[in-house]
């Protein structure tokens, strides 16, 4: 009974209103966000830094985003990579044409301008639901990247459309290492999911819920289903938002418009559905599982010496195996394995 | 105890509602009004009209002919958000409930409305946020003991047997404060110890908080006794109103509803 | 003792086709060098990772692979997204990215971009002679004047990215330049080619990638549009592009940096890997087709900046990336070594320098004849190398502005 | 003159929206009996085609023996989705089954080049893809003989299916199985059954839409891509419905080339992409449920 | 408490002490074991959440699809084991459910959810609408309303029309999960005089899942009491009635006859069978 809550009671509103009510919970998010700020930069290669763990961040990011509006919020969306381009290119921007502004202002100014086109493409939610709205978000996805592509000014009338990100600067310091740029992302994307976190406890988070779970109803008691899903849209934008900067500041430095095709899209979606449809930990385990899994399987595939057409379509078939495999052993995603887990964990070693 | 329940004056009231889906004529010329602090109750056959008469109360349905008049307001129609904003709160049918939230959250949701604070300090669940993200979930906590709910408080109310999510959406009505509160079949699917308990819980609602309330109802044991009075739908139509004595005897009422009286 | 090179190559999704033929042509031409006994006895390894054409696995393959084994001695990845990708990233690292004829045009300025070498032809340069070609066929550059020329190309960077040479081409030489995009990933042309019938133009330059080269050939027939007026980019440029269209990519022309034929090194290829049962493709006959022979020369160029380098920093020792990225640098493969090499004419003469990264810059063109592809320029032909290397230093300037580099040359 | 280009253009994209008409109309099966969003569509096309090619080139088959065997494969490839994805995801939200999808796609994709390659290949169906003479000289209008044969195919087809789930039971347990799985399991409607037919009804479709679009642009991993352009037809249409998948298509057909022709050139051009989606967006607006989608039900 | 002899006729429906978990870790059903004999009616009583609707899905394997799971025990229906069958299969063989909730098909009309119900049966159009219009002429409503689409309908007319779908199956045995819910009160009476009828006349079997107990136990032959996923009453219907607890708990009357819900003055801690 090594994860046991029996025992923990509260005696104020307040107390049970913390964000792990259960002790051990709390103990070990500490843990690992200690372990995630000091004790990983240290120990960590360049590596696994600027190949693993930084993109899985930025990833988780994003997908917290995406979760926002279609886990919490209950709109489908394909279209995440676009906010993510509207983000980026905004940044780049910002920095370049705005002398002197601080990098973390130019991240939140680029956040800010995909919460506006977030929120203009957000308008057909309102009459438009589900597989339709799915599908009409992809106009979207297709039309930020065709304008980024089509007017030079975004892109500073780089010849092959493609922005380089400038360095990143904060009070003199230069992020310019693996270490430093990873210290970054962790420390904006632990803020951003406490923020986020706050929102979904609190009555925007009801709000979007309640629109999700039945929007008639939410109407019924007082929820303007307007304003609610357009701030969805918002703030998920803004999320995708910097999370794009993020992409192209502190992980590839150069990209195209092209970088934030349908298909990263894609890869977001799969993160909140593996990893937990309208859940936090969720968007982290899933994005852990995608960025991961791939690299896992190109590993074993190495390891078994197979001829190398062989083995990367055998990466692909395992892959979309797993896939369903997970989906079929918990459809709400790793989040519910997890919780599960705990549950298990509380009432072992006594079945029930 | 009837005496001591003090009526006040009419503060809905509903002239010549009719509403129509295409061909089917669900209301047809309905009036009638509803006082300050009664328990009035509408009854009718299956398909009468009596959940579209609610939801034209509450705004979910624009009626195609009539008027509304609310606390002296005279309106063509309501919108839902201004009858929620303005104390018209109300449980449906087919259970509406948060299916993805717990019972504490869904609960909490039927306070929207008296939110000040806006996303930005909510976000940082800071100072002011924080304060009366309490002060709510005080009140909500009141509401749950009230309706002995404490101890499925944090689960998922999907996982809740009917009777309990009809508690708690009861519940989620209650946490707005309403003035006027609607129940559709806030009785349906239980036994009878249950609904002596939602009996109770309604009488004790109105009592203490004087809050007015409409109910639907199909038991009549329960209809008979706790509404001071009863309108009588049929077909869209109205075919009786007046105290649960009148309606019983009334033999229009008799015919299409009733029955043998039990 | 061996030589590490991370292979970053893709074999499953839509650009496998070729993904499969260009990596199995260097790998195939890496273990003849093995077979050969290595470079001065120093053997190649390598290891291939999945990219998928996608940036961020691509990277982090790069990542992965980049200290394994000794340390990458080079890289290519061949896609434009993941060589953005790892730009920066080669730089810090010390590790030469080769990009054959792909990626950023202007990094051929070896002095703002040392470790990037995008050899052979840019872009730029392939678009110049393009319309060099073109004048020629009409019989001098004077009578492109009045001319109608369509820029039918993806729309995309790529596609994009030759538009600075020809617009001021056509500005030069007085040709009407008309510019049709393709949406991503081109799979229906009927628009454009309407379009283009109704321009009549004289010719249609065919800047595609993927599926929308086999569309734009057929759509082309349907239209009644002459195949020998299209010129297509060397993306454009085989078999995966004119096979799926049939009969109707006969008499099609694209630009190439390889010539069509066979020579002795695929003939060595052929006993010495694949009749040993190494070969890296699964079909034999595809040894020499224009992604395996794109292959190939990526081979031999790296082999040879291996072997350069070696001369400069001790023969039969094994290199750092830093090392490797000079012999890059100071490649001289004439005809001379060519024909050592069995590769005669298989490729341009590669000369490179500091200021000159791409060392070369001539092409030929190519048609297919209906099964194969044959040479029609005898000789390689090479454009208005003042204009682009013009455009290649304002460019790379700006770059060096925007990320705050000090142009220089490493030696 | 620009009348004849006017109507060429016109014709030509009413002819591309009934291609992809054929590839949204495996789309609308799927969703119409499951309620799932089936990802894996453009991969089953994708796969068709090149077991179709793959058979007649490895094995020197005559096309009209691979097909039924494709067919055969393709009615496998069904039956097993519905043993092993959807039977145990029975009842499940509808992301959850959209996902298991995307999974398949990528099964799917990796199991057609893992069998038989990744090349490019050429197939060809006999039809040639040339203009009608006729036109060509009468009117001056050009239109391509293989693009009115893939129409009346289409047609035929769009017909066939059309009476087949209106006219049977099947029909009727189909939508009532879209609409609550549970229920319909409770009435006793044999759910693995009608999956097990409408995938492999899909997987027919799948291999009519491969092999003209096959010998229209080449047997290669790009005919995943058809499915890009199916969605806009898809949700102008609706998702339920099959003469919808026709009238979408030629919607979208007609109005996209229109559009790339008249209004492209005024912003750049390229708007191909999500030209269509923008135009079923505006449709959405007015009808959300496309224009012969079911409507959705919200009643309280 | 004595378990007392139900039946002398066969057996029609047994279930052997079963146990359901939902979701991996939640204990629903403890052991539950009843048992419908041919032709007779059984209710199924107990609170919210005791766990009717879940014996009820376990019979027809319609807890799959909530991710619960029958753990231990078995069910019998026809003396075969039908746990591993499809619901299809159960269709076929004569069991056939009215779940909770009414769960119609939305987009379909009434008519054609009734037809849905006729699934599993080959029989000839006529055939057919002789079925519809027995099913018409129990339900009257249902006709007026047979072209409009079930979701636009009212909730007592959806109820009727899940009723009718199943009775279009022709079942010999029929779970009906709460059928009076949100019905006026003479169709409630309605329905089971249908109930009463249809036993009467074609020897179907029912178990009936109700919470008005007072409805339940007039028509039913046997009962069973139901609480926290245990069954801790059983006997015959008229026994029940007159059993003291159950008066005072479900069925509202105590020693002084039926109290007015306006004068039930606390919320009374019921007294348990078992803790
Ligand atoms: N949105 C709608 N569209 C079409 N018809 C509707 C709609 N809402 C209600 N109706 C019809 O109007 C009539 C009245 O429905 P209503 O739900 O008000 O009945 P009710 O009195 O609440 O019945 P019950 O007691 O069965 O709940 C019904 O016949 C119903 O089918
Ligand atoms: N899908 C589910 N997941 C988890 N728990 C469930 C689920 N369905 C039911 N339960 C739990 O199982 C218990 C029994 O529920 P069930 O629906 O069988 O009760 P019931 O007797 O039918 O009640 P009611 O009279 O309210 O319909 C309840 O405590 C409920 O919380
Ligand atoms: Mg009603
Ligand atoms: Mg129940």
């Amino acid at each position: 009974m090594l994860y046991r809550e029996a025992g923990q009671f509260k005696i104020s509103y307040q107390a049970d209103s913390q964000i792990f009510p259960i002790r051990q919970d709390r103990l070990f998010i500490i843990a690992m966000l200690v372990f995630a700020f000091f004790v990983v930069p240290m120990v960590a290669s360049p590596y696994v830094f600027s190949a693993i763990l930084i993109p899985f961040l930025i990833f988780a990011l994003a997908a917290l985003g995406l979760n926002i509006l279609t886990g919490y919020a209950g709109q489908l969306s394909l279209g995440s990579a676009a906010f993510m381009a509207v983000g980026a290119f905004a940044a780049y921007n910002f920095i370049l044409r705005v002398p002197g502004i601080p990098v973390l202002a130019a991240f939140i100014l680029g956040g800010l301008c995909a919460a506006a086109v977030g929120v203009a493409f957000g308008l057909p939610s309102l009459r438009i639901r589900g597989f339709y709205l799915a599908a009409a978000t992809l106009a979207t996805q297709f039309f930020v990247v065709w304008c980024l592509t089509k007017i030079g000014w975004f892109t500073n009338y780089s010849s092959s459309g493609v922005i380089t990100a400038q360095r990143i600067t904060i009070l003199g310091y230069n992020f310019d290492t693996p270490a430093s740029k990873y210290v970054l992302t962790l420390a904006i994307v632990s803020v951003m999911a406490l923020l986020m976190k706050n929102m979904v406890r609190t009555n925007v988070g009801r709000s979007w819920m309640a629109v999700r779970d039945m929007d008639v109803a939410a109407e019924v008691i007082g929820f303007r289903l307007m304003r609610t899903k357009l701030l969805a849209f918002a703030v998920s934008s803004f999320y995708c938002g910097v999370a794009g900067a993020l992409y192209a500041y502190a992980y590839l430095g150069t990209v195209e418009p092209e970088a934030y095709s349908l298909d990263l899209s894609f890869r977001i979606l799969f993160m909140i559905i593996i990893g937990g449809v309208g859940s936090i930990i969720g968007s982290f385990f899933g994005a852990a599982f995608i960025v991961l899994l791939p690299i896992l399987l190109n590993i074993i595939a190495h390891t078994l010496d197979l001829p190398t057409s062989v083995a990367s379509n055998l990466e692909l078939m395992v892959f979309g195996a797993l896939i369903i495999f997970f989906l079929i052993v918990e459809p709400h995603g790793l989040a519910r394995l997890w919780q599960i887990a705990k549950e298990k964990l509380r009432l072992w070693p006594f079945p029930h | 105890m009837q005496a001591q329940r003090k009526i006040g004056e009419v503060i809905l009231d509903l002239r010549n509602i009719s509403l129509a889906f295409g061909g089917v004529k669900a209301l047809t010329d309905i009036s009638f009004d509803v006082r300050e602090h009664e328990i009035r109750a509408i009854i009718g056959p299956n398909g009468a009209g009596k959940s579209s008469m609610l939801n034209v109360i509450n705004g979910v349905y624009r009626p195609q002919q009539g008027e509304i008049v609310y606390r002296g307001q005279h309106r063509k129609d309501m919108n839902t958000y201004a009858a929620a904003k303005s104390g018209i709160a109300r449980t449906f049918q087919n259970i509406a409930l948060f299916k993805g939230m717990s019972v504490l959250d869904n609960i909490m949701t039927g306070r929207n409305l008296k939110i000040q604070t806006n996303f930005l300090l909510q976000a940082l669940y800071w100072g002011p946020a924080q304060r009366e993200e309490l002060a709510h979930r005080r009140k909500v906590e009141e509401i749950i003991d009230f309706l002995e709910i404490q101890h499925i408080r944090k689960t998922p109310v999907s996982r809740l047997p009917y009777g309990l999510q009809k508690r708690v959406e009861l519940g989620r009505a209650l946490a707005a404060e309403p003035e006027i509160l609607l129940l559709d079949e806030p009785m349906a699917g239980m036994n009878v110890e249950e609904k002596q308990d939602m009996c109770r819980f309604i009488l004790d609602v109105n009592d203490q908080f004087g809050t007015t309330i409409v109910l639907i109802e199909h038991d009549m044991g329960v209809v008979m006794d706790i509404s001071d009075r009863v309108v009588v739908l049929d077909y869209g139509r109205k075919i009786g109103d007046g105290t649960p004595e009148e309606v019983r005897s009334n033999q229009d009422v008799i015919n299409a509803y009733l029955g043998v009286a039990h | 003792q061996e030589q590490f090179i991370p292979i970053l190559s893709y074999r499953v999704g839509p650009y496998a086709a070729g993904g499969s033929g260009f990596f199995g042509g260097a790998i195939d031409y890496m273990n003849l060098v093995n077979a050969n006994g290595g470079i001065n006895g120093v053997k190649l390894k390598w290891e291939e990772c999945e990219t998928e054409y996608n940036a961020s696995r691509g990277v982090e393959c790069y990542e992965r692979l980049k200290s394994s084994n000794g340390g990458a001695s080079l890289v290519e990845p061949l896609a434009t997204g993941i060589a953005y990708g790892i730009l920066d990233r080669v730089a810090v690292d010390k590790v030469p990215m080769t990009t054959l004829g792909y990626g950023r045009s202007d990094a051929a300025n070896g002095k703002v971009f040392p470790y990037v070498f995008p050899l052979i032809t840019s872009y730029w340069n392939q678009a110049a002679a393009m319309t060099a070609y073109l004048g020629s066929q009409l019989g001098g550059m004077d009578k492109l004047k009045g001319k109608k020329i369509v820029h039918l190309y993806h729309d995309s960077a790529f596609g994009k990215e030759p538009l600075p040479v020809l617009e001021a081409q056509a500005q030069q030489y007085g040709f009407e330049l008309i510019k049709i995009p393709v949406a991503h990933p081109g799979n229906e042309q009927q628009s454009q080619w309407l379009q283009i019938r109704q321009a009549r133009p004289d010719y249609v330059i065919l800047w595609g990638w993927g599926v929308m080269n086999a569309v734009a050939i057929k759509t082309a027939q349907r239209n009644g549009f002459p195949r020998e007026k299209i010129l297509g980019v060397w993306w454009a440029g085989s078999e995966e592009d004119t096979i799926p269209a049939g009969d109707a990519a006969k008499g099609y022309t694209t630009m190439t940096f390889n010539t069509p034929g066979n020579y002795p090194v695929l003939d060595e290829i052929r006993k010495k890997v694949y009749d040993a049962g190494r070969g890296n493709l699964a079909d034999k006959n595809r040894v020499g087709s224009v992604y395996h022979m794109r292959g190939v020369t990526a081979g031999i160029l790296w082999t040879e900046a291996i072997r350069k380098a070696q001369e400069k920093y001790g023969k039969g020792k094994v290199l750092t990336g830093e090392q490797i990225r000079w012999g890059f640098e100071n490649l001289n493969i004439d005809e001379a070594r060519q024909k050592q090499l069995g590769a005669f004419g298989m490729f341009p003469v590669v000369k490179t320098s500091c200021e000159d990264h791409e060392g070369s810059g001539a092409v030929k063109v190519q048609q297919w004849d209906g099964s194969k592809w044959v040479a029609i320029t005898k000789d390689w032909v090479v454009g208005d190398k003042a204009l682009t290397r013009k455009l290649l230093e304002e460019s790379s300037n700006k770059y060096a502005a925007e990320k705050n580099i000090k142009a220089a040359c490493m030696d | 003159m620009e009348l004849n280009f006017f109507f060429e253009v016109l014709i030509g994209g009413l002819l591309a929206g009934v291609m992809y008409a054929l590839v949204a109309l495996g789309f609308v099966l799927i969703y119409k009996a499951s309620g799932v969003f089936n990802f894996a569509q453009g991969a089953m096309v994708f796969f068709a085609a090149l077991t179709c090619v793959g058979l007649v080139q490895t094995f020197d088959l005559s096309l009209w023996i691979a097909i039924p065997l494709t067919m055969a494969a393709m009615v496998l490839l069904g039956l097993a989705t519905e043993r092993i994805v959807l039977r145990p995801l029975v009842n499940q939200h509808e992301i959850t089954l959209f996902m298991a999808t995307i999974g398949l796609t990528f099964f799917v994709e990796g199991l057609a080049q893992l069998i038989w390659g990744s090349q490019v290949r050429r197939l060809d169906i006999g039809i040639e893809d040339v203009p009608i003479e006729f036109l060509m000289e009468r009117f001056n209008i050009m239109v391509s003989r293989f693009d009115v044969t893939a129409a009346v195919i289409c047609a035929v087809l769009v017909t066939a299916l059309a009476l087949f789930f209106s006219k049977t039971k099947i029909g009727r347990a189909l939508r009532a199985v879209a609409d609550d799985h549970q229920a319909a399991l409770a009435v006793g409607i044999p759910l693995q059954q009608i999956w097990g037919i409408v995938w492999a009804v899909a997987g027919f479709v799948a291999l009519v839409a491969g092999l003209l679009w096959g010998a229209r642009n080449g047997v290669q991993f790009a005919l995943t891509f058809v499915a890009l352009k199916a969605l806009p037809v898809l949700i102008l249409g609706g998702f339920t419905s099959i003469p919808g998948a026709i009238i979408g298509g030629l919607i979208i057909g007609a109005s996209e080339k229109l559009a790339e022709v008249y209004i492209g050139p005024m912003v750049g051009g390229g708007i191909e992409g999500w030209f269509p989606y923008v135009l079923a967006l505006l449709f959405l607006l007015v009808r959300p449920e496309g224009l012969f989608g079911e409507k959705i039900i919200r009643r309280i | 408490m004595s378990a007392v002899p139900i039946a002398s006729s066969p057996t029609c429906l047994s279930v052997n002490n079963i146990e359901v978990i939902y979701d991996h870790v939640i204990l629903v059903l403890k052991g539950v074991s009843l048992q419908v004999p041919k032709g007779r009616i059984v209710a199924l009583l107990g609170a919210n959440g005791a766990g009717k609707s879940t014996t009820m899905k376990s019979i027809s394997t319609l807890l799959r699809g909530e991710r619960g799971e029958v753990t231990k025990g078995s069910i019998e229906f026809m003396g075969e084991r039908v746990d591993q069958l499809t619901p299809n299969e159960l269709v076929k063989r004569g069991l056939s459910q009215v779940m909770e909730g009414r769960h119609c098909f939305a987009h379909l009309t009434i008519e054609e959810n009734l037809l849905t119900g006729a699934y599993t049966r080959r029989i000839s159009r006529k055939e057919l609408n002789d079925q519809l219009e027995m099913v018409y002429t129990y339900f009257p409503r249902l006709k007026q309303r047979r072209g409009s689409q079930a979701g636009y309908t009212s909730g007592g007319e959806q109820q009727m029309c899940a009723i009718g779908r199943s009775l279009m199956a022709r079942p010999s045995m029929i779970l009906l999960d709460e059928p009076s819910m949100g019905l006026a009160p003479q169709i409630v009476e309605e329905i089971f005089e249908i109930v009463r009828d249809l036993n009467g006349k074609e020897g179907v079997s029912f178990l009936v899942a109700e919470q008005n107990t007072n409805v339940a136990l007039r028509y039913a032959d046997f009962g069973y009491i139901l609480e926290n996923g245990r069954v801790v009453m059983e006997g015959r219907a008229q026994d029940l009635a007159a059993n003291e607890d159950v008066k005072e708990f479900y069925l509202g009357v105590s020693g002084a006859g039926r109290k007015s819900f306006r004068d039930m003055k606390f919320y009374r801690r019921r007294k348990r069978w078992l803790a």
